[in-house]
C-alpha cells in the first residue's frame, strides 16, 4: 500500500510532541457534542451503548437471580415481568440493533474505505440526538407505570396493560430513525466516499457487512415505525386493525413486527460476521479463504433474510401452506450461514495464527455461533418447532446468536479496535482472563437453557416446576460468571484509559487501511494523504511495509514506503481551511 | 460501479473554478460526488418512505381480501370528484416542481421561483380540499377507530357493516400521514423559495431544489396509488 | 440421548417429533464436533511461532467450497421434509376425533365436554384421537402438553384447534406459552389420561347436578371459571377486589366517583356486564361472564355472600 | 454512469408525461364504472402503477440517472410487494390444514344467529349448529362471491 505524494497537512506537530489528533484536537465538551466527526460520534455512541449494556445485563443478572429458585425468591411476578420486558427492549432495540454499526461501523468504516468522512456527517450526529430521544421515552416510559408486554408488544395483550407501552412504542419509533440514518448514511459512503482504487473486490469484508447490514436497516426499519404508528393510534383512537375485540386481527400484527424483528436479527448479526472475518484475518494472518463467498452470502443473507420472518409463527395461527413456505426459505438461509463458518475455520489453516484476546473472541465466536446455527435449523424445522416454540429452547437459541455470537464479536472487535480508538492497550493477560469466564460464563448459562427447552419449560415465567430447578440454578451459576467476566472488561477497559500502555499504529500487523494509512490515533481527517489502493484487503504477503519486519510493532514512521506505482489519488483540500464543516 | 470514486472528476473541476467551490464540503473530492452521494441517499431514503407507506398498503389489502363487499362499499362513500380533482391538483403540482428544476439548471431563478410558489400553491389547495373531504364525512360520524357512529343519508348503511370502521380507519391514517407528507413537503418548499430568491441555486448548485423535487414526487406517487385503492374499486 | 433432552413422550406423535429432534441433533453435533476439531487442530498445527512469520496464501478449492454448499443443502432439504410430513400429520386432525371445547382466559383454562361439563382440568381418554376447540376471552394464550408434542395459540377471534392421541395413562403438566400478564406462570392445568371407560363414568358423574347447594356450586365455579385468579377469599391485594367481606359493603367506591352498595344485584350485574361499573383503583380488566346460566350466577353471588358471612361469624 | 454537467430532461418531455398522466387519471376514473369483475383490481393498479413508472422515469430522471439509483429504488419497490405478497400468503390461507379456522369467532357467532333465526322460522329442534361444523368452511368460497366488487 502506498500513498500520494503531497503536501505534509498543517496540523502534523513534529514527532517529540504530542500528536495532534481526533481525540485532542479540540477537548471543549462542546466540541464533542456538536462534532461531526464520525470517529467521536462513534465514541459518543459507544458511551451510550456502554450504559445501555450495563443497565439491560443487570437487569439479566436480576432475572437469573430471581430463576434461582421455582417459586418467587427475588420478586413479584409483575417486576419480574417488567424486568424481562426491559431487558429484551433495552438489548434488542437499544443495543444490539445499534450496536456494531453505531460504534465500530462509525469509527472504522471510513477509515477502511479511506474517506474523510461518512458521506453525511451532520446527518451521522443527528442519528445520536435521534438515538438519546429514544432513549429519554423509555426512560418516560418506565417512569409512567413501566412495560410489561415482553419486548414483542403481541396484541391485543399490549393494548391492556401498562401505562408506559405507549412511550415505549414512541421510543422504538424514534429511535428507528437512529438507525435509519446510520443505514443510509453507510450506504452512500460505501457507494460513493471510496478511496481510489478501493474497488469492491478490495473492500474489507467488515464493510461488507456494514453494507449487507445497512440494506436491512433501511429496508426493513420503517416497517417497525409503522407498525409502532399503528400500535399508538390504536391505543388513542381505537382503530381495529390489530386488537380483535375493535375487529382486527391480531396474528398480522405478529407479521408487522416480525417482517422487521426477524431482519433486525440479520441487523445484529452481519456486522458481526463482518468483525469475524476481520479477526481471521488478521490473527492468521492469512487471506480470507472464499473473500467473495463470504461477501455475498452476506448479502444474500440481508435479502433472504425479508422472506422467512413467519417462522416465529408456526403456532400463532397462521395458515399451513405460509409456514411451508416460510419454513423452506428459513433453510435457504441457513446455508450461507454454513458456508461463512466452514470459510473461516479454512482461513485458519497454514496461517500463522496468533492467539490474543480479540482472535479468542473469534473463536469463541465460530463455536456458539455453530451452536446458534445448529438450534436454529432445529426450531426451523415445521414440527419440532411445534414443541419448542415459546419455550427455552428458543431463548437459549437466540442468545446463542445474539449473545454468542454478536455480542461476542463485538467484545472482539472493541479489543481489536481499542488500541486505534483510544490510542492506549488493554492488558493482555486480563483481556484473556476475562474471555475466558465469557466463554464459560456463556455457555454455562445458555447451554442448561436449550435442554430445559427441550425438556418443556416456557419461556418468561417467573416461577416455574420444581423439576425445572436444578437447570435453572446451574443457569443462574453461569450468568454470574458472565456478569464477572464482563464487569472485568469494563474495568480493565477504564484502567487501559488512563493507565494503558501507548498504542503503536499497527499493534496487530493488520493490512486495512485503519491500521496502514493512519497514526496510532487516527487525526480528525483521518489520513494525511489519501490512500491509493493497489491490493486487495487481506493480502499480507504483498504488504511488506505493514509489519516492519516483525509482529507490527514496529510500524509507523520509519517504514520505508513503497514508490508510488500509480497517479497521485486526488489532491484534498487544506484539512484547516473546511475543519468543522 | 468499481471506478465511481476516480479521481477524474476533480480535476477538471477544480481547474473550471480556480476557487474551492462553495457549496464543497471538506470531507467530499468534488462537487459531483458531493451531488451524486445527496441523491443516492435522497433515493435511500426515498425507498423508507416507500416501506413505511407498504405496511398500511398491506394493511388495506389483507382487510380488502377479508371484506371485499365492505370496502366497495365503504369506498363508494368517498367524493370521487374530489379525489380525481386532488391527483390533477398533484400531478401538476409534480409538473411544476420539474418545471422547477428544469429552470434553475439553465439558471433561471426568476422562473425557478414562480414554479416552486406555483407548486406551493397547488399543494394548498390539496390541502383545502382534504380538508373539505374529512369534515363532510366527521359531520356525518365517520371517524377513525372508536368514535365511528357514521348517520345521515349517504353513510347509514355504513353502520350495519362489520368491517367499515376498518376501511376508515385505514382510509383517515393513509391519507393523513400523506397529508403530513404534503405539509412537510410545503414547508420545505416554501424555504427553498426563500432561498432561491435570495439567489442561493444557481445551475452550479441546486441539490436541495433536486432533492426536494424528488421527495415531492414520491408524494405524488404515494397518492396515485391511494386514489385508485381507496376512491375508485 | 432423547431421555436426557426430551420429556416423556405420551402421545403417538411425540415419537415422530422425538425421532426427528434427535436426528437434528446428532447431526449437528457431529458437524458442531468437526468443526470445533478443525479449528483446534489449526490453532495448535498454524500458531505462530515467529513474529515475523509470513504463510503463503493458500489456493482457493473450488471443490471444497462446491461440497460445502452441497453437502448441507442435502441435509436441510431431507430436514425440511421429514418436518413438513409430520407438520402436516400435525396438523391434519382425524374426523373421528373427540371434541373438547377448551376456552382461555387471564389466567386459567376451562374445558368442557360435548355434554357440557366443564372442568379446570382436562381428562381425555386414552388411544383416541382427541380435538381440542380453542379460543381465548381477552389475550393471546398458548396451550402446550411437552408430554404430547403439541402446542398452539389460543386467540380471541378465531378458533385454534390441536389433536393429539394420548398413549400412556397419567397425569401430564399443560402449560400456556404465549406471555400474558402478571400471573402468566400460574396459568398451568393438569391433563389427566385415563382409560375410555374410566373416562365415561367420570363423564356421566361430572355433570353439574341441580340439586348441590348454590353456594357449593358458586364455589366449584371461583376455580372453575378462573375468579381464583383475580379475585382473592383472604383479602389480599390481586387484579380485582377481594371477596373477603365484600357483600353487603354500603360505601363502595366506584371509579367515577359514586359509591354503591354491594348488594346481590350489583354483584350479578358485575357478573354479567364486567365493565358497567368499576371499583375504584381497579382496571377494567374483567371479562364478561355473561354466558353463565342464571343457577350458575346465583351460586356465585350465594358464595360471595358466604365470604361475609364468614367473616361475621370470624368476628 | 458519470455525466458531463447536469443532464435537462426537455420542457416538452415533461408536458408530454404530464398530459399523459392526467389521460391515465381519466382513464382509471372512467374504468372504475366499468364492471370488470376480478379485474378490476389489477386494471386499477396496473394503471397506477404505470402512472408511477412515469413520474419516476421522467419527472424523477431515473431513466438518465445513475442505474444505481434505479436499482435502490427498485429493490424498496420489489420489498413492498413481498410484504404484502407473503402477508396475504397467511391471511387468504387461514384454515387449510383446519388448525385455525377462518373466520373469526364474531362471524361464527353472527352465522350461529343467523341459523337460529331461520330454525325458529321453521319449529324444529332438529337442527344444531355447532361452531365445530364451521371450521372447514374455507374463507375461499366467500372470496369467489365478493371478487366481482
Amino acid at each position: 500500500m502506498s500513498t500520494t505524494t503531497q503536501d505534509a497537512p498543517v496540523e502534523q506537530a513534529g514527532p517529540d510532541e504530542e500528536e495532534t489528533n481526533y481525540l485532542n484536537h479540540e477537548t471543549s465538551i462542546w466540541s464533542w457534542l456538536t462534532t461531526k466527526d464520525h470517529k467521536r460520534i462513534g465514541v459518543l455512541y459507544c458511551i451510550s451503548l456502554a450504559v445501555v449494556f450495563l443497565v439491560a445485563g443487570v437487569l439479566a443478572l436480576l432475572m437469573r437471580a430471581e430463576l434461582s429458585g421455582s417459586g418467587q425468591t427475588l420478586m413479584g411476578n409483575d417486576t419480574y415481568n417488567q424486568v424481562f420486558t426491559m431487558h429484551g427492549i433495552l438489548m434488542v432495540f437499544l443495543f444490539l440493533v445499534p450496536s456494531i454499526p453505531a460504534i465500530l461501523g462509525n469509527f472504522v468504516l471510513p477509515l477502511q474505505i479511506g474517506a474523510k468522512d461518512v458521506a453525511f456527517p451532520r446527518l451521522n450526529l443527528a442519528s445520536w440526538y435521534v438515538y438519546l430521544a429514544g432513549a429519554a421515552f423509555t426512560i418516560t416510559a418506565l417512569l409512567t407505570g413501566g412495560v410489561d408486554t415482553g419486548w414483542t408488544f403481541y396484541t391485543p395483550y399490549s393494548a391492556s396493560t401498562g401505562g408506559g407501552v405507549l412511550w415505549m412504542t414512541s421510543a422504538i419509533f424514534v429511535a428507528g430513525f437512529a438507525n435509519i440514518f446510520t443505514g443510509l448514511n453507510f450506504i452512500v459512503t460505501i457507494h460513493k466516499m471510496r478511496a481510489p482504487g478501493m474497488t469492491w473486490n478490495r473492500l474489507p469484508l467488515f464493510v461488507w457487512g456494514m453494507y449487507a447490514t445497512s440494506i436491512v436497516q433501511v429496508l426493513a426499519t420503517p416497517v417497525i415505525g409503522i407498525t409502532m404508528v399503528l400500535l399508538i393510534l390504536e391505543q388513542t383512537l381505537q382503530i381495529g386493525i390489530f386488537d380483535p375485540a375493535l375487529g382486527g386481527d391480531p396474528v398480522l400484527f405478529q407479521h408487522f413486527f416480525w417482517f422487521y424483528s426477524h431482519p433486525a436479527v440479520y441487523i445484529m448479526i452481519l456486522p458481526a460476521f463482518g468483525i469475524l472475518s476481520e479477526l481471521i484475518a488478521t490473527f492468521s494472518r492469512s487471506r480470507i479463504f472464499g473473500y467473495r463467498a463470504i461477501a455475498l452470502s452476506s448479502v444474500a443473507i440481508a435479502m433472504l433474510g425479508f422472506l422467512v420472518w413467519g417462522h416465529h409463527m408456526f403456532v400463532s395461527g397462521q395458515s399451513a401452506i405460509s409456514s411451508i413456505v416460510f419454513s423452506l426459505i428459513t433453510y435457504l438461509i441457513g446455508i450461507p450461514s454454513g458456508i461463512k463458518v466452514f470459510n473461516w475455520v479454512a482461513t485458519l489453516y497454514k496461517g500463522s495464527i496468533w492467539l490474543q484476546t480479540p482472535m479468542l473472541y473469534a473463536l469463541g465466536f465460530l463455536f456458539m455461533f455453530t451452536i446458534g446455527g445448529f438450534t436454529g435449523i432445529m426450531v426451523g424445522v415445521l414440527s419440532v418447532d411445534v414443541h419448542l416454540h415459546d419455550t427455552y429452547y428458543v431463548v437459549g437459541h437466540f442468545h446463542y446468536v445474539m449473545m454468542g455470537g454478536s455480542v461476542v464479536a463485538l467484545l472482539g472487535g472493541m479489543h481489536y479496535w481499542w488500541p486505534k480508538i483510544t490510542g492506549r492497550m488493554y492488558n493482555e493477560t486480563l483481556g484473556k482472563i476475562a474471555a475466558g469466564l465469557v466463554f464459560v460464563g456463556f455457555n454455562l448459562t445458555f447451554f442448561p437453557q436449550l435442554v430445559l427447552g427441550a425438556r418443556g419449560m416456557p419461556r418468561r415465567y417467573a416461577n416455574y416446576a420444581e423439576r425445572f430447578a436444578g437447570l435453572h440454578q446451574l443457569s443462574t451459576v453461569g450468568s454470574q460468571i458472565l456478569g464477572l467476566g464482563l464487569f472485568l472488561i469494563l474495568g480493565y477497559a477504564l484502567w487501559s484509559l488512563a493507565y494503558g500502555e501507548k498504542a503503536p499504529a499497527n499493534p496487530w500487523g493488520a493490512t486495512t487501511l485503519e491500521w496502514t494509512n493512519t497514526t496510532a490515533v487516527p487525526i480528525h481527517h483521518n489520513f494525511e494523504r489519501i490512500p491509493l489502493v493497489t491490493r486487495g484487503p487481506y493480502d499480507f504477503h504483498l504488504a511488506d511495509e505493514v509489519f516492519g519486519g516483525g509482529d507490527g510493532e514496529a510500524l509507523s514512521d520509519d517504514v520505508p514506503q513503497i514508490p508510488d506505482p500509480a497517479p497521485s489519488a486526488p489532491s484534498e483540500t487544506d484539512p484547516t481551511e473546511s475543519a468543522g464543516v | 460501479m468499481a471506478t465511481e470514486t476516480a479521481p477524474a472528476p476533480t480535476e477538471r473541476e477544480e481547474a473550471e473554478h480556480d476557487h474551492h467551490p462553495e457549496h464543497l464540503q471538506h470531507h467530499f473530492v468534488s462537487s459531483k460526488q458531493q451531488f451524486d452521494s445527496a441523491k443516492l441517499g435522497m433515493w435511500v431514503f426515498l425507498i423508507t418512505e416507500v416501506l413505511l407507506f407498504s405496511g398500511m398498503f398491506v394493511a388495506y389489502a389483507v382487510f380488502r381480501q377479508w371484506n371485499p363487499d365492505v370496502f366497495a362499499a365503504a369506498s363508494g362513500t368517498l367524493d370521487q370528484a374530489m379525489g380525481a380533482a386532488n391527483t390533477v391538483v398533484l400531478l401538476t403540482s409534480s409538473l411544476t416542481v420539474a418545471l422547477a428544476i428544469h429552470a434553475i439548471k439553465q439558471d433561471r431563478v426568476q422562473r425557478c421561483i414562480y414554479y416552486l410558489l406555483g407548486t406551493l400553491g397547488l399543494a394548498g389547495g390539496f390541502m383545502v380540499v382534504k380538508y373539505f373531504e374529512y369534515m363532510a364525512k366527521f359531520e356525518h360520524g365517520v371517524f377513525p377507530g372508536a368514535a365511528f357512529d357514521p348517520h345521515g343519508a349517504h353513510y347509514e348503511h355504513l353502520a350495519e357493516m362489520t368491517a367499515a370502521p376498518q376501511f376508515f380507519s385505514i382510509y383517515f391514517v393513509m391519507t393523513g400521514i400523506h397529508g403530513v407528507h404534503v405539509i412537510i413537503g410545503m414547508i420545505v418548499i416554501g424555504v427553498l423559495a426563500l432561498m432561491a430568491w435570495r439567489g442561493s441555486f444557481s445551475s452550479e448548485w441546486y441539490t436541495p431544489v433536486e432533492l426536494t423535487g424528488l421527495y415531492w414526487h414520491l408524494v405524488d406517487i404515494v397518492w396515485i396509488f391511494l386514489f385508485p385503492l381507496l376512491y375508485l374499486i | 440421548m432423547g431421555d436426557f433432552w426430551l420429556p416423556e413422550a405420551a402421545s403417538t406423535m411425540a415419537p415422530k417429533i422425538d425421532s426427528l429432534f434427535t436426528f437434528v441433533n446428532v447431526v449437528s453435533g457431529v458437524l458442531l464436533v468437526g468443526v470445533v476439531t478443525a479449528m483446534l487442530w489449526f490453532m495448535y498445527r498454524y500458531r505462530r511461532q515467529d513474529p515475523a512469520e509470513r504463510p503463503s496464501p493458500v489456493k482457493e478449492s473450488k471443490l471444497l467450497e462446491i461440497s460445502w454448499i452441497v453437502i448441507p443443502t442435502i441435509l436441510v432439504l431431507l430436514v425440511f421434509n421429514w418436518g413438513f410430513k409430520s407438520f402436516v400429520a400435525q396438523k391434519t386432525i382425524p374426523d373421528n376425533a373427540y371434541e373438547i371445547q377448551v376456552q382461555a382466559r387471564s389466567w386459567g383454562w376451562s374445558f368442557e365436554y360435548p355434554n357440557g361439563v366443564t372442568t379446570d382440568t382436562l381428562y381425555v381418554p386414552a388411544d383416541e384421537p382427541v380435538k381440542t376447540t380453542m379460543s381465548s376471552q381477552d389475550v393471546i394464550h398458548s396451550f402446550y402438553v411437552p408430554a404430547f408434542r403439541v402446542k398452539q395459540d389460543v386467540l380471541p377471534n378465531r378458533y385454534t384447534s390441536v389433536w393429539f392421541e394420548a398413549t400412556k395413562e397419567g397425569a401430564y403438566d399443560l402449560f400456556c406459552t404465549e406471555y400474558c400478564g402478571r400471573n402468566h406462570s400460574e396459568m398451568d392445568a393438569e391433563v389427566k389420561v385415563v382409560s375410555r371407560a374410566r373416562f365415561d363414568e367420570w363423564l356421566e358423574s361430572a355433570g353439574t347436578p341441580d340439586d348441590i347447594p348454590l353456594p357449593k356450586l358458586g364455589e366449584k365455579l371461583y376455580t372453575q371459571q378462573g375468579c381464583q385468579g383475580c379475585h382473592s377469599l383472604d383479602g389480599s391485594e390481586m387484579v380485582g377486589p377481594s371477596w373477603k367481606g365484600l357483600y353487603g359493603k354500603t360505601e363502595h367506591k366506584m371509579a367515577d366517583g359514586s359509591t354503591v352498595t354491594a348488594d346481590a344485584n350489583y354483584l350479578r350485574e358485575s357478573i354479567l356486564q364486567s365493565g358497567a361499573k368499576v371499583v375504584d383503583g381497579y382496571q377494567n380488566v374483567m371479562p364478561s361472564y355473561a354466558s353463565l346460566s342464571e343457577r350458575e350466577v346465583s351460586g356465585l353471588v350465594e358464595f360471595i355472600k358466604e365470604q361475609s358471612d364468614k367473616e361475621l361469624s370470624e368476628e | 454512469m458519470a455525466h458531463d454537467g447536469p443532464h435537462i430532461v426537455p420542457k416538452s418531455i415533461l408536458l408530454k408525461v404530464f398530459g399523459a398522466l392526467i389521460v391515465l387519471t381519466g382513464l382509471t376514473v372512467g374504468v372504475a364504472y366499468v364492471p370488470l369483475g376480478p379485474l378490476t383490481v389489477p386494471v386499477a393498479l396496473g394503471i397506477a402503477g404505470l402512472k408511477a413508472t412515469l413520474v419516476v422515469l421522467f419527472f424523477m430522471h431515473l431513466k438518465y440517472d445513475n442505474p444505481v439509483n434505479a436499482l435502490t429504488f427498485t429493490i424498496g419497490t420489489i420489498f413492498v410487494v413481498v410484504f404484502v405478497t407473503i402477508t396475504l400468503l397467511d391471511t387468504a390461507f387461514r384454515g387449510d390444514l383446519g388448525n385455525v379456522t377462518a373466520q373469526t369467532v364474531q362471524e361464527i357467532q353472527a352465522e350461529q344467529e343467523r341459523a337460529q333465526q331461520r330454525q325458529d322460522a321453521i319449529p324444529s329442534d332438529s337442527l344444531r349448529i355447532a361452531p365445530s361444523d364451521y371450521p372447514n368452511q374455507d374463507r375461499g368460497a366467500s372470496m369467489e362471491s365478493d371478487e366481482g366488487s
